[in-house]
């Protein structure tokens, strides 16, 4: 049977899955590591962990796409892609009916406008500054000397939220501060950031047209309380599948399964984009 | 004698310095002490302060004045006085450098320029205010990413051969460019080193654009780092003063506007008395 | 990236473009170093060219200069000089660069330039330019005019614009006079005017041969590299001779079926200003998906004459000043832009728009996110949307812009494989 | 007639409601009359209000409105008060307006004028061309055309005759709101301890949503009241305020740097309200009037261009005049026009040796920490020895 992996190396965490083409497409393993300093040996990692969760020799996988922030600094796999090809790609395999992806990442947003047959129409992306991103939320989550997935969970017991001012990743810190100093509770100001976060990948997202369905993706899906600040400030609910982190290497394993059996060609597929590790 | 507190209450750390002033019209510092700022100001404040008291040897009732200085300033109840950690940096590094007329003071979060004065009264001054680049906080979080401890980056730094420019210094994504760095196979030292280049070159800037003129003083928690002085040293080519505290020289430029204020006071006191 | 060193075209007339603009240096080194012939600055978009033409007087660009440095990537010091000074980081770097320049005696070339004799503010449309002159003037001490073009508020400029500029025009060429000391010679002038009506026709031919496929050049990169020549000369024989030869060329490689690349994978239609400090990178991103511009609204600054309009030796004075109320792209609006791009996008069939954001320039760029809107949602053509800057290096994040160029022609890719699968 | 204190609370409501409650209400009392809005900073509503129209003047969303449209049409690098009118737009608050009216003040203006026309169709959506070349003999003939194709649009719209004699009606009306306004300031020059800028800035910027008959009888209560206020003078350092010409600061903001100890003696915040130093003459061709004042009785300003004598003389003015200490450059983030001034202005008050700082603020700015540690310290420096 066919085997193809997708991984996707993030400024964050690398995530790699392994799917198979019989019948339909399944995805057969995930697997989920820390990109750490050496992106190459993490790329590396998250395949073989796969590999192992599938029980299959990584021999076996025919084709590896490699996406990801990562990208830049190693060629992993037989061929990259982007990650804003490959989130539109796992959203639309994932819930076929996705319109619109937001992907909120370690260090950077986007929101993607994706086809019928999951194709890219459109996108955006912040990429330039922390401000708004995962990272934004692991810092103030540091702050408030709470663990990442605890303030999701906490911002929701919001009775009502702090207005927060900065952006900027390090200044809200202070703002945070200030906010316990003046007695604030955790909550509201858990709120607060992530409303704020809300309203700024919003406003960035709505460069794309936003229609239904709205799918988000990236490691900060896992965060409940990013979900809501979203799902209130756009008014409508939006598709958070168990896998959304792994969105991008879904993708990815998508269109490698699609090179093997030629379904579909890209031309970026060239020997010197392939310079691949892998096996 | 007189006894006058200065307390900086930094994004970071809160750091607290005594200055006692006798007859004689010169001052002297009697002890200092700090706490991690943290959420409570009052308490830092109280922690430091008393630390402060315990190295000096002092109780707390032999203080006269107490002026609080830095982003958390209105924070302590207990003050008689705020000042602005720029104010106060500015008249410290003039304490400690009569003739220096340009400070650079690199924080946490913030990075400020300042000239002034032959009284070290402050002229002119820049800040970062929207954007948290190029701060300590870019490095700590670099050294953290590099598994090295802070005390470490400074001389560490400087033995770099070949230093590895950064051109992002987003105090956040500093991860980003690192990575390109570690997985090229850029040695820590020339990673640390291509840091402190990028923050001397923003300092620098900011210093030309304050209008720097003189001996540059730089004070701050990133002063404590070799590393960045040698960058500074070269790019401005000249030499740069550090104070062996660094880090309290805003605590003691509060303590002796303290002092001046504390003054004033008396002497109003006095002449109601004398009418 | 292997490919993309051999994607530029290089004919003889970029050796031809290379000598012209090394003898308008050297003119205006003499004009340092004896005080002739008479200079005037002047500003790019819609100038008044032929008006210098008929007193023998040399313009002094300083846009040109500044993007010359930006190019060389020596742009940084002078701007950073002139943030020292006071400026904004946040303001347009062409005027930083050029100030810079001026305080450190930093000169594109070799040689000098001259103090001009009239700083001659043509303003059209950017406000930056009256700053920027207003600047020039009190740093040099040169005598300032600002000739004040009406806005294209409406669809065609009306009479009271044309007679106010008229008159300004009028006032320009007594103060030439007394400048110079030269008197306004009439026929030169109308001269001036017939060549620029010729250079126009030709320019105007040259950026409808992008309509074939493949198109024989780039109307970004290599329009940018004919531009020069087209502020300098473009009232004079050599202007002529100039763009006589560049369209003859450009015709060969018509009937010879040469395209920029070896095959012409996408059309685009580029808006807003190069970032001049990495132009080679940036031409480089698109090169790796042999993607050729074929229409652009930045090499319509100079002048927009694909649509028809010209300057007229019959009617020289109302010419030049419909000229700059209404024939270069910084002096119409908003909406006018986009329907330029609309036409582009459509005569030209090109696959996409790309917009390139840059933060100097709020004449180009203030609204581009509407703009964006109009094309994606109205017209329903895929669009890019990047930002940096065309005189500051410290803007331009270059594993960003490649992430979203090579996403985008995924996206491009991608569309046109599936829609041939069905 | 009210207190002071009431007549200012409801100015203060007045400028920070964003659903333009009384204009609203004017407009039903007036149902066969039109509303014109204007973007700063100068229009001349003379000639709105002959057309028996409501001219509103348009300055941002404050720190009320939070930008979720508008950020995605016009990207980084462009001011707050370009961002929050089209939000305004985008989030019908602007229903109210049949027209608005923008000028040739900077490109983000210009080109937000042309976007405006696109995203609302039904809206009169005009650009006002204002000379830029004042030293030139065709400009007064130039702004007159201009004015008069305004006054036909407006014709147009309205469906009413704009005469002359109501042209010279409005003209007085106004000329005396700009006494007023003078009045108001010299006061407040005077005696800074009973008037404090950011009050006086509520009471004149109240002007942009009345009837200037209104606003003119408002102005005279509250002078009549003022000398009888209570309060004692500080001793603070007296400042001019320069470069918040268009987008406004946060009240707080101005707030703010008075309770850090200074006297605002002169600003030019809604600069336009009191755009000529001295009456529009009220006899002749008031067109006329209008465009010759416009070239020759305006007021300094980065955003219109005379170089008929250098542009920081105004400044300079200002600061001796009200025998200023120090300047205070307050500009809006992203105003290309005050940034490019600053520096002839800095050079200037250099060589004079008159004391400045620059401070950048956003209309949506809420939190003031950073700028309260700039302005302190900049008190701190010309008062501790
Ligand atoms: N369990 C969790 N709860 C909440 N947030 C999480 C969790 N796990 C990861 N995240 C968020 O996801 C981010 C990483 O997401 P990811 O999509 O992997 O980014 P990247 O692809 O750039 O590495 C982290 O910064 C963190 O904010
Ligand atoms: N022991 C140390 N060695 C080297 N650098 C240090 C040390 N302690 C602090 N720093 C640097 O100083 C910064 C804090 O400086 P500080 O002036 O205390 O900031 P703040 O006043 O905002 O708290 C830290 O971000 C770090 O970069
Ligand atoms: S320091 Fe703050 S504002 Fe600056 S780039 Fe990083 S996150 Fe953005
Ligand atoms: S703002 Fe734009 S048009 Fe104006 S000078 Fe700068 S780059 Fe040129
Ligand atoms: S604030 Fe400045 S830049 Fe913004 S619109 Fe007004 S004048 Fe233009």
């Amino acid at each position: 049977m066919r085997i193809a992996a997708g991984v996707d190396v993030g400024s964050t965490q690398t995530k790699a899955v392994l799917m198979t083409e019989n019948g339909g497409r399944t995805i057969l393993a995930r697997a989920l590591v820390d990109t750490g300093a050496n992106v190459r040996k993490a790329a590396e990692n998250a395949f073989q962990l796969a590999c192992h969760n599938a029980e299959i020799p990584p021999t076996d996988v025919g084709f590896v796409v490699g996406t990801g922030y990562g990208r830049y600094n190693i060629s992993f796999g037989n061929a990259q892609l982007t990650e804003i090809s490959c989130h539109a790609r796992g959203a639309h395999f994932v819930c076929p009916s996705t319109r619109t992806v937001i992907d909120m990442g370690g260090q950077d947003a986007k929101a993607i406008s994706v086809g019928s047959d999951g194709q890219v129409l459109d996108f955006v992306m912040n990429d330039k500054c922390a401000a708004g991103t995962g990272r934004f939320l692991a810092n103030a989550a540091d702050v408030m000397g709470i663990g990442l997935d605890e303030i999701g969970p906490l911002s929701q017991r919001a009775a009502r939220p702090v207005r927060i001012a900065t952006v900027c990743t390090v200044f809200v810190e202070s703002d945070i501060l200030s906010y316990l100093a003046q007695g604030k509770k955790g909550e509201d100001i858990m709120a607060g950031v992530h409303l704020a976060i809300a309203k700024r990948t919003l406003s960035l997202a709505r460069r794309v047209p936003i229609e239904p369905d709205i799918t988000m993706t990236g490691g900060v899906a896992r965060n409940i309380g990013m979900v809501r600040a979203l799902e209130e400030v756009l008014g409508t609910k939006m598709q958070v599948s168990p896998d959304a982190h792994f969105m991008g290497a879904i993708g990815a394993a998508v269109f490698a399964l699609e090179k093997m059996d030629q379904s579909f060609e890209f031309s970026t597929w060239r020997p010197e984009h392939a310079a691949g590790s892998g096996h | 004698m007189r006894l006058v507190a200065g307390i900086d209450c930094g994004s970071g750390f809160t750091k607290a310095v005594l200055v006692a002033k006798n007859d004689s019209p010169d001052f002297s510092v009697l002890g200092k002490g700090r706490a991690k700022s943290g959420i409570n100001m009052e308490e830092a404040a109280r922690t430091a302060l008393q630390a402060a008291l315990d190295d000096a040897g002092l109780g707390r009732d032999r203080i006269h004045y107490i002026a609080t200085t830095g982003f958390g300033r209105y924070g302590v109840g207990f003050r008689d006085i705020q000042i602005t950690e720029i104010t106060s940096g500015a008249r410290g590094a003039h304490y400690l450098f009569p003739n220096s007329r340009c400070v650079l003071d690199i924080g946490g979060q913030s990075t400020r320029a300042i000239t002034m004065g032959v009284s070290g009264k402050v002229r002119t001054f820049k800040t970062n205010d929207k954007c948290a680049a190029g701060s300590g906080m870019f490095i700590v979080r670099a050294a953290k990413y590099l598994e090295i401890s802070i005390e470490d980056v400074g001389r560490l730094s400087l033995q770099a051969t070949n230093p590895q420019p950064i051109s992002s210094v987003c105090a956040v994504l500093a991860e980003s460019e690192i990575i390109n760095h570690v997985s090229a196979g850029v040695s820590v030292e020339n990673i640390l080193r291509g840091i402190h280049d990028s923050l001397a070159d923003r300092a620098v800037g900011m210093l030309k654009r304050v209008g720097m003129e003189g001996e540059v003083t730089l004070i701050g928690g990133v002063a404590l780092q070799a590393g960045i002085v040698k960058a500074l040293q070269e790019k401005l080519g000249a030499k740069v003063n550090v104070a062996p505290d660094c880090d309290y020289v805003c605590a003691l430029g509060a303590a002796l506007l303290g002092h001046k204020r504390l003054a004033m006071k008396e002497n109003l006191a006095s002449m109601q008395q004398v009418s | 990236m292997g490919e993309a060193k051999h994607t530029e075209y290089r004919g003889s007339i970029h050796q031809r473009q290379k000598e012209l603009m090394l003898k308008w240096y050297e003119r205006l080194n003499e004009a340092a170093e004896t005080g002739t012939p008479p200079t005037a600055s002047l500003m790019i978009s819609g100038n008044c060219i032929e008006l210098l033409e008929a007193f023998g007087a040399v313009p002094i660009y300083p846009e040109v200069n500044a993007l010359q440095l930006a190019i060389r990537h020596q742009s940084l010091e002078p701007i950073l000089a002139a943030e020292e000074m006071g400026y904004a980081p946040d303001s347009c770097a062409y005027v930083k660069a050029d100030i810079g320049c001026y305080l450190k005696g930093i000169t594109p070339t070799s040689g000098k330039l001259p103090k001009p004799d009239l700083v001659l503010c043509n303003f059209v449309g950017c406000n930056t330019y009256v700053k920027w002159f207003e600047h020039t003037a009190e740093l040099t001490g040169s005598k300032l005019y600002v000739l004040d073009v009406p806005f294209l508020r409406e669809q065609d400029p009306s009479q009271a614009d044309i007679d106010y500029v008229i008159r300004q025009l009028k006032e320009v060429v007594t103060l030439l006079e007394q400048i110079t000391g030269r008197k306004f010679d009439y026929d030169r002038f109308v001269e001036a005017v017939r060549c620029s009506a010729q250079v126009e026709e030709l320019w105007s031919q040259i950026k409808h041969l992008a309509r074939r496929s493949p198109s024989p050049f780039d109307a970004y990169f290599d329009a940018i590299t004919l531009m020069g020549p087209l502020y300098v000369y473009r009232a004079t024989p050599e202007g002529v001779e100039f763009f006589s030869a560049a369209l003859e060329e450009m015709q060969a490689r018509v009937a010879a079926h040469q395209g920029v690349y070896d095959q012409e994978k996408f059309r685009l239609v580029i808006e807003g200003p190069p970032p001049y400090p990495y132009f080679r990178t940036f031409r480089d991103m698109f090169a790796k998906w042999k993607a050729c511009t074929v229409a652009s609204t930045y090499s319509t600054v100079g002048g927009l004459w694909e649509f028809g309009a010209r300057h007229d030796p019959d009617h020289p004075f109302e010419s030049v000043a419909l000229h700059m109320l209404s024939q270069n792209v910084t002096n119409r609006n908003y909406l006018q832009r986009y329907e330029q791009i609309r036409r582009y996008l459509e005569e030209w069939n090109a696959d996409g728009l790309v917009i390139h954001f840059v933060k100097s320039c709020r004449l180009f760029s203030a609204g581009q996110g509407d703009m964006r809107d109009y094309v994606t949602k109205t017209l329903g053509i895929p669009t890019l949307y990047i930002e940096s800057d065309l005189e500051d290096p410290r803007y331009f994040a270059e594993a960003q812009t490649r992430n979203r160029i090579d996403a985008f022609f995924e996206t491009l890719e991608h569309s046109k494989l599936t829609a041939k699968a069905v | 007639m009210l207190t002071f204190e009431r007549t200012f609370e409801q100015c203060q409501e007045l400028i920070t409601d964003l659903s333009f409650e009384r204009v609203h209400r004017w407009k039903n009392q007036h149902p066969d009359s039109k509303v014109i809005g204007y973007f700063p900073v100068y229009a001349p509503a003379e000639i709105i209000h002959a057309a028996d129209m409501l001219p509103v003047g348009l300055n941002g969303g404050g720190d009320r409105l939070d930008i979720q449209y508008a950020d995605a049409r016009f990207g980084s690098f462009i001011c707050s008060i370009i961002k929050t009118t089209l939000e305004l737009g985008l989030t019908e608050h602007l229903k109210v307006f049949d027209g608005i009216l923008f000028s040739s003040i900077c490109d983000s203006a210009r080109n937000l004028c042309f976007v405006m026309k696109r995203n609302f169709p039904d809206l009169y959506v005009d650009f006002l061309h204002l000379p830029h070349n004042p030293s030139s003999t065709a400009s007064v003939d130039f702004l007159t055309s201009e004015y008069r194709r305004l006054i036909q649009e407006l014709e147009r719209i309205g469906g009413k005759q704009i005469t002359d004699a109501g042209l010279q009606r409005a003209i007085a009306l106004y000329n005396r709101n700009r006494q007023l306004i003078r009045s108001l300031y010299t006061f407040r020059a005077q005696m800074p301890h009973l008037l404090r800028a950011w009050e006086s800035y509520v009471l004149v910027r109240a002007g942009n949503f009345m009837p200037v008959e209104e606003h003119n009888s408002l102005l005279e209560e509250s002078l009549e009241q003022l000398p009888q206020r209570s309060g004692k003078p500080r001793d603070s350092i007296r400042i001019v305020v320069e470069g918040a010409f268009c987008e406004q600061p946060p009240l707080d903001l101005i707030k703010l740097v008075e309770d850090a100890g200074c006297y605002l003696v002169d600003d030019d915040f809604v600069i336009g309200q009191s755009w000529f130093v001295e009456d529009v003459p009220v006899d002749g061709d008031p067109v006329h009037a209008l465009a010759e004042s416009y070239v020759n009785r305006s007021v300094y300003s980065s955003v219109r261009h005379d170089f008929r004598a250098p542009r920081w003389e105004g400044l300079v003015d200002k600061v001796k005049r009200s025998r200023a200490d120090a300047v205070l450059f307050l500009i809006a983030k992203f105003c290309e026009p005050a940034y490019f001034d600053y520096v002839l202005f800095k050079k200037q008050l250099e060589k004079l040796g008159v004391p400045h700082l620059l401070l950048e603020f956003e209309e949506k700015q809420f939190t003031f920490d950073r700028v309260r540690t700039e302005v302190e310290t900049f008190v701190e420096s010309l008062v501790f020895d």
